[in-house]
């Protein structure tokens, strides 16, 4: 392999491809072009959801960057095909923002020497020297979630729609379920509708939980939508994941864990600057403040409720609580 | 000649028609439509990696492609191609996993026979329910894509997940790296094209001798054209009725078996949908046979066109933040233009040749009789 | 298990069910009529995505449930005549034509709302109305007579398409040219003009599927339909052109799905069984068809186009 | 022949020229009809007849020449509007909607008074008036497809008088009937015209055309080959205008001498598409050397007799078909054909060809897979052009090219490119059926001559034909078939013409 884009005519109209190619990040002056950052991700970039929350945290970083997102690939040899592309474009860093591109990254990232690429979710580097990976201790502010939850059930059951059960929905919705059961909730019943993208069936999910019984509703991935919807108009309070979904039912949004990339992401670009161009991973979770309970000031939570999830925080923070994950 | 030449342009307009129409849209995205265009163009042949990567990308629509015109010429439709990637690729893996240590000039012809057989299955279950109980192939095959993509999520959920996966807890519905002895070779160093691409094309030659200079290919034309008076020659209706959707099946589980093998991470994976394992190739390869005159030789350009334009796509979103759903309603208005062309070019024909349009055929289901540069 | 057949959870079950099958119902009957024309539009589902957008659009910008369900009309009949066009004056080979229409629906519908939309915002859902008396029965009730309008729409309009096709000349005309074109053509009926028609009742009902998809979610997003529009037409094959038929298979179709759903929420199909019990509904229609196919002949002149000889 | 009572010109089409790509279909033709009279089209296949009366009926519109109607020019655009002008017709493909009952059948087209309902009560009762009126027995709400072929024919004359046609043209409608049935319908007919009423009619058989008609119109090649009436016409002299030539209407039959069953069927029983018997414990041998003749009126299990000698249908347990001593009762018709069985079917454009294939295509059908055709497992190219264009040249099969595709031949060519197929393998049986419906006079010529050849030659002959002519002029032995059975197997030097059309009604029992 090793062909990489200083081989190839420079076709495209960006001017910084040569300098880039030719003489590798170390040397690139700090003010002289901004940061070139490119985003492959499998749902829509605004989709109040995973890929919305990287999005966002590149934005809020503080830092002169230039931002390329692909987003809605769901088909993974088009990813990998996006992911080539920008590094062969010159990227500085390429955030393949999906657990199931990594394969591909394998097979790219050592044609790229120069080039950091980001992994996540994922724990490990697949000992690649550029590569970051990163993940969600989801299971932490899902057990937030979940202690919520049970405070204001009055069932006590809860109910949970997942996609497949697969990525960081597996570890939220675990985390979920523990906190909702340590919270003193009688049951947690979990529908997996086998689909990323089946919002009528993600509804009809969340519509058989409220036949059973189920008065609070949680879910992760992007299909969730639906059951939201269901949600509000059953006035069944929700718990959010990923962004702050508070925009989908503001009066009924309880609370959502957000995902705060950019706190690891500035460490991986400063460890870039200094010349580590990968091979570490990283961990957003409460005690780091990649992960915040974000709880809806239009949503009046009883005082107590509100003090079990601070406690639940701290407990978590403090190592006293296992989340079950 | 001048009628061939004249008929050929037909299509080939009708699909810049539809490009004309791609072009507006893409103004009204507010775009410069020439930007877009460069944007496809370097996408697609910008390099030679980029080169490769679209005949990667052209290779299963090439076989789709060659299977849908050959199951289109005994008129059977078959919408299943989906179904039959997804069968064709979990046999091959299955074959993969079970086998990894034999060595590469057993192991790859090994996975991509398996790939076949599981598509040739798969087509030929509505291939006998079409012959022997009168089950609509269009139906039998939507449905049996449905059932295919659960029966994968299954598979790469469970007996076939990458034990890391469920280590990790990320349980990403993948099967772990698959032996490096069933990787299919790379052709040219440093670029992605592999053997798969050459077997495609092969496959097409292939698929274009046994309709045209094979008996089987008579038989079955005759039986696309005429079932009644193929049973009354003594031709078995029923079984080159199977035949064909097994054979266009075959072709498409061949594809399955080189998607997985010549993918990038070596391994089945998806993100719980056909497409996110197929790239939606069950469809884009009906838009390929089409734009080659449902022709498995026209095919090979046919599909090489629509996986440039699919490549490009990406590119267009990398460059121009236009996204890639562009494309994919492009590539409905050229089946749509195309198609439409279809009467118009027999009639522009006709007239050139001076002789009445043919009466018979115009009860047609079937696309076109004549292809050009092509003597039946 | 047993407190699966409960009767607050069989009546749910049967609620969901018909809940469930109201896109289907609207967008089968559509097609019912469009096949018995003798045109096959295999494109619905495309269709019922670009009415959904137009439609969730509307709402979205307007907060105003009716303009949202006119623009998914006006959409589907758009469609209609654009595919009257494709199929009736080109005479492009039906299911082809309709497959690009279907591609050309997720695609187009996709890149409007990435354009115009983005994040996916909650529009208002249709309200649920409850039929007087009729809501307040037992069971029954609360199953069938609690929900929202275009779900009494879809169930009314199988006798409505019954009465159409069987009793009205537009029906007679119908029918005849689905059978026989050139015997319609030889009495003056246009079989141009009636299969225009036909198609356009048929994609506009697939838009109002649409619609009914749409404002029952609340929300948009990109392939919404996940497929339904082809099940669809699979159910008018299954209701062998018959609307009574069709809304059976809808509602099977639908129970079958909300039971699965059920099933799984109660915990009592396991996780890693939830895939083999999704495949349920389409392995039920493959056998369904085995079953009917044999002895239900459709109409003769189904994706024949008319050519005076 | 009864003398027109007016002289009213009711239509008149002068100078009429009608194109299609690559042929004339209609070359100035002047043509007209009073009211009152009976004026038939005659002429050979693809003369131009049905092209004329449709733009009659506006499915065409001429390219030149004008159309009066009572006098006044008219540009009759579509049916619509040919309904309109009291203008009805009864085409040469029945016009029906088989799962329809035979009122809405009527009804189509036709306004209702309960709009947007059809008011079928109401045109039961007028189809019931017209029926009592004009002889035309029919059940209103009985399904067209439950219906004999005669009826259908009722009812597609019942459309056009529920529409008050003064004008009627009738394309071939007896093409399908039996004597019996053609007399009935000759009487109907004339009754119409003694009304006053003008009708077009179209036949290839002479004797019909003789008893039907006041004047007679011959067409050939699209243009107006002569004008003539019954009285000072002949069929011979009719034949000759219609081809150009001298043609012999009986065929010439040496004498051969009889050998061994090689077709033999005992006790054969077929279900038909209604789900009921259609042939009923049929017993029958053909003799090397001779041509049995089967007639009978349409719908009386031929058809299914024929498909299943040929394997295409199901038989009943407990019947045999023995072919030159080997029972082929359940094999396929691969296996009949290997063993010597040549199959001529009655509808040729479905079963006979495949029409988007190359004459040469069609040519190899049965054998396209036979040693003489195949090397190595590709189709011997050369070798089926080099026997495709000996064939062509045996039979006169007269096309452009053996590339041409057969769908753009005449009727008559068409059928002797599957005469010459079937023939060419040397059968030891043959069944043939229908082998010159529809097929022009010259063309029927040529095929009976081959027939005759196969007679000779010792093979077994099996002719199903519907033309009683036909059967008289060519069998040897001729057996009636009726509602399935055999009802009598009678020699031909004995035959009488009235007998058998009476075993074909049912009427006489042997
Ligand atoms: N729609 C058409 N397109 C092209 N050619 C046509 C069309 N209709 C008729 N023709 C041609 O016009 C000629 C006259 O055909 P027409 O059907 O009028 O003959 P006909 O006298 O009725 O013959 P037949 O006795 O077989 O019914 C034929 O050569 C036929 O192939
Ligand atoms: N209708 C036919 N006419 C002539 N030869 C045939 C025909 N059908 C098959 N053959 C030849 O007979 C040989 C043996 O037939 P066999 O049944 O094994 O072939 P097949 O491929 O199964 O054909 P089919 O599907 O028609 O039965 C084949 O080599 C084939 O070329
Ligand atoms: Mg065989
Ligand atoms: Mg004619």
């Amino acid at each position: 392999g090793g062909s990489s884009a200083e081989d190839e005519p420079a076709t495209t109209t960006v001017p910084t491809t040569e300098a880039a190619g030719a003489t590798g990040s170390e040397t690139t002056e700090p003010v002289a072009a901004p940061l070139r950052v490119a985003i492959v991700a499998p749902s829509a970039k605004d989709d109040l959801a995973f890929t919305q929350s990287m999005v966002d945290a590149v934005n809020a970083l503080d830092r002169d960057i230039e931002l390329s997102i692909t987003d809605g690939t769901f088909v993974i040899e088009d990813a990998a095909a996006a992911i080539r592309g920008y590094a062969e474009d010159g990227n500085d860093v390429v955030i393949a923002h999906g657990t199931q591109f990594g394969a591909s990254l394998i097979e790219i990232a050592p044609d790229f020497p120069d080039v950091t690429f980001l992994w996540g979710t994922a724990t490990d580097t697949q000992g690649l020297d550029n590569v970051f990976a990163y993940s969600p201790a989801a299971d932490e502010g899902g057990y937030v979630n979940g202690i919520v939850a049970a405070g204001i059930s009055e069932s006590g059951i809860i109910g949970v729609v997942g996609p497949l059960e697969a990525g960081d929905a597996v570890a939220y919705i675990k985390g979920f379920e523990t906190g909702a059961l340590d919270g003193g909730a009688k049951s947690v019943n979990i529908t997996y509708t086998g689909s990323f993208g089946d919002v009528a069936l993600a509804a009809e999910a969340a519509q058989a939980h409220l036949v059973n019984g189920v008065d609070v509703l949680t879910g992760s991935a992007q299909m969730v939508v639906g059951a939201v919807g269901v949600a509000s108009q059953n006035d069944i309070p929700w718990f959010g994941n990923q962004a702050n979904q508070t925009s989908l039912a503001p009066a009924l949004v309880v609370a959502s864990q957000v995902y705060h990339w950019e706190v690891i992401l500035e460490e991986m670009l400063s460890l870039r600057d200094a010349g580590v161009l990968g091979g570490q991973a990283f961990e957003i979770n409460l005690a780091n403040g990649g992960l915040v309970i974000e709880f809806n000031p239009g949503y009046d939570l009883p005082e107590g409720v509100r003090a079990a999830a601070d406690a639940a925080i701290q407990g978590i923070i403090g190592g006293t609580i296992d989340t079950g994950f | 000649m001048l009628s061939k030449i004249v008929g050929s342009a037909v299509p080939v307009l009708a699909a810049l028609a539809a490009f004309l129409v791609g072009a507006v849209m893409l103004l009204v995205l507010g775009a410069s439509p020439l930007d877009g265009l460069k944007a496809i163009l370097d996408g697609a042949f910008g390099s030679g990696e980029r080169l490769a990567a679209t005949a990667v990308k052209a290779t299963p629509l090439i076989l789709v492609g060659a299977g849908i015109s050959i199951a289109f010429r005994a008129r059977v439709i078959n919408i299943g191609g989906e179904g039959q990637i997804i069968a064709g690729a979990l046999l091959a893996t299955v074959i993969a996993l079970a086998l990894p240590d034999l060595p590469s000039v057993v192991l790859i012809p090994l996975v991509l026979m398996g790939g076949a057989i599981g598509g040739t299955i798969l087509g030929a279950i509505p291939g006998v329910l079409k012959a022997y109980a009168s089950v609509n192939e269009i139906l039998s095959t939507i449905m049996l894509n449905l059932v295919m993509v659960q029966f994968m999520n299954f598979l790469l959920r469970g007996p076939l997940i990458d034990p890391l996966e469920i280590a990790a807890g990320t349980r990403i519905p993948q099967t772990q790296r698959l032996s490096d002895n069933a990787a299919l070779p790379t052709l040219v160093e440093g670029t992605r094209l592999h053997l798969g691409v050459v077997v495609a094309v092969v496959a097409a030659v292939i698929a274009y001798i046994v309709l045209w200079r094979m008996p089987l290919g008579f038989r079955l034309r005759a039986v696309g054209h005429s079932p009644e008076a193929a049973r009354a020659a003594g031709i078995n209706v029923e079984r080159n009725i199977t035949y064909a959707l097994a054979i266009s099946g075959m072709l498409g589980g061949l594809a399955g078996a080189i998607l997985v093998f010549g993918s990038e991470g070596q391994r089945m994976i998806t993100d719980g949908s056909a497409a996110g394992f197929t790239g939606a190739a069950g469809f884009n390869g009906i838009v390929a046979a089409l734009f080659g005159g449902l022709h498995p030789l026209w095919t090979i350009p046919s599909a090489f066109l629509f996986g440039a334009l699919l490549t490009g796509a990406t590119q267009l979103q990398r460059v121009l933040q236009i996204p890639a759903a562009l494309a994919v309603a492009l590539n409905g208005l050229v089946v749509i233009f195309v198609i439409s062309s279809a009467r118009f070019r027999s009639y522009i024909q006709s007239i050139i040749e001076k002789r009445p349009s043919n009466r018979a055929s115009e009860d047609l289901e079937r696309p076109y009789s004549k292809i050009p540069g092509v003597d039946t | 298990m047993s407190d699966f057949f409960t009767l607050t959870v069989l009546v749910a079950v049967v609620g969901s069910g018909v809940r469930l099958a109201t896109p289907y119902l609207l967008a089968g009957l559509g097609e019912t009529v469009g096949q018995k024309s003798g045109v096959l539009n295999l494109g619905i589902d495309g269709v019922m995505q670009l009415s959904a957008f137009s439609a969730y659009f509307v709402v979205l910008k307007t907060d105003n449930l009716m303009l949202g369900v006119l623009a998914g009309l006006a959409v589907g009949a758009v469609m209609g005549v654009f595919y009257g066009v494709i199929t009736i004056v080109f005479k492009a080979t039906q299911g082809i034509s309709g497959i690009g229409i279907f591609i050309f629906g997720l695609g187009f519908s996709d890149l409007l709302f990435q354009r115009l939309v983005g994040t996916p915002k909650p529009i208002r859902q249709l309200p649920t109305i409850e039929i007087p008396f009729l809501s307040e029965l037992p069971v029954v009730g609360e199953a069938l007579f609690q929900h929202n309008p275009l779900t009494y729409v879809a169930f009314i309009l199988v006798p409505v398409t019954i009465l159409f096709l069987g009793k009205t000349t537009f029906g007679l005309n119908i029918r005849a040219v689905g059978e026989n074109p050139h015997a319609a053509d030889s009495l003056g009926v246009s079989v141009e003009r009636t299969r225009y028609v036909a198609i356009l009742i048929g994609n506009t009902m697939a838009g109002l599927a649409g619609v009914a998809l749409v404002l029952e979610l609340g929300i948009f997003q990109p392939n919404l339909t996940q497929g339904l529009g082809f099940i669809a037409v699979a159910l008018v094959y299954f209701g062998s052109w018959r609307p009574s038929h069709v809304m059976a298979g809808a509602l099977l179709y639908g129970l079958v799905n909300a039971t699965v759903l059920q099933l799984k929420a109660r915990n009592i199909i396991p996780l890693s069984f939830s895939e083999l019990a999704a495949m349920a509904p389409a392995v039920l229609t493959i056998v369904a068809l085995v079953i009917l196919a044999q002895r239900v002949k459709g109409p003769a002149a189904l994706t024949k186009p008319f050519i005076r000889h | 022949m009864g003398t027109s009572n007016t002289t009213k010109v009711l239509l008149e089409m002068r100078g009429i020229t009608k194109r299609f790509p690559g042929v004339i279909a209609n070359e100035d033709v002047d043509f007209d009809v009073r009211n009152g009279e009976v004026h038939t089209l005659l002429g050979e296949n693809g003369a131009g007849k049905s092209t004329l009366m449709k733009i009659v009926f506006g499915l065409y519109q001429a390219d030149e020449g004008e159309v009066l109607l009572r006098g006044e020019p008219i540009d009759i655009r579509s049916p619509s509007e040919a309904i309109a002008a009291r203008i009805g017709m009864v085409h040469q493909h029945f016009m029906l909607v088989p799962p329809l009952t035979v009122a809405e059948n009527v009804a189509l087209g036709l306004s209702s008074s309960r709009r947007p309902f059809t008011d079928l009560a109401k045109v039961s009762t007028r189809i019931s008036e017209i029926s009592d009126a004009h002889g035309l027995a029919v059940d209103p709400s009985t399904e067209v497809w439950r219906l004999s072929v005669g009826e259908r024919q009722r009812v597609e004359i019942i459309k056009a008088l529920y529409r008050d046609a003064e004008l009627l043209v009738l394309d071939e409608p007896t093409a399908v009937l039996t004597p019996q049935e053609v007399d009935d319908l000759f009487v109907i007919l004339r009754r119409m015209v003694d009304d006053g009423r003008g009708l077009i009619f179209i036949s290839h058989k002479l004797h019909e055309v003789m008893a039907l008609s006041d004047r007679i119109t011959v067409l050939r090649d699209g243009r107006v080959a002569g004008s003539t009436t019954p009285a000072e016409a002949t069929r011979e002299s009719l034949a000759r205008m219609m081809v150009g030539r001298e043609v012999r209407l009986t065929p010439h039959k040496g004498k051969v001498t009889v050998g061994d069953a090689r077709l033999s069927i005992r006790n054969l029983t077929v279900i038909g598409d209604r789900g009921t018997p259609a042939v009923k414990n049929l017993s029958l041998d053909v003799l090397g050397g001779e041509i049995l003749g089967i007639a009978g009126v349409s719908g009386n299990g031929q058809r299914e007799f024929a498909e299943a000698v040929a394997g295409l249908r199901h038989t009943e347990p407990g019947g045999t078909i023995t072919m030159d001593g080997a029972d082929i009762t359940t094999s396929s018709t691969r296996v009949r054909r290997n063993l010597g069985l040549a199959y001529v079917p009655e509808e040729r454009m479905r079963d006979g060809v495949v029409a988007e294939f190359s004459v040469s295509e069609n040519l190899v059908l049965v054998n396209h897979g036979s040693r003489e055709f195949t090397k190595r497992g590709l189709l011997a190219t050369g070798a089926i052009r080099r026997r495709s264009t000996e064939m062509v040249k045996q039979f006169a099969v007269k096309t452009p090219t053996i590339d041409t595709p057969i769908a753009s031949l005449s009727g008559g060519n068409i059928q002797k490119v599957v005469m010459a197929r079937e023939l060419s393998a040397s059968p030891g049986v043959l069944l043939a059926c229908q082998p010159t419906r529809g097929v022009d006079i010259g063309s029927a010529e040529y095929i009976h001559s081959r027939l005759i050849e196969q007679r000779e030659r010792g093979a077994a002959t099996l002719v199903v034909s519907e033309d009683l002519d036909e059967i008289l002029g060519l069998a040897d032995r001729i057996a009636v078939m009726y509602e399935g059975e055999i009802v009598a197997i009678i020699d031909s030097a004995d035959a009488k013409r009235e007998e058998i059309g009476l075993l074909m009604a049912g009427v006489l029992e042997t």
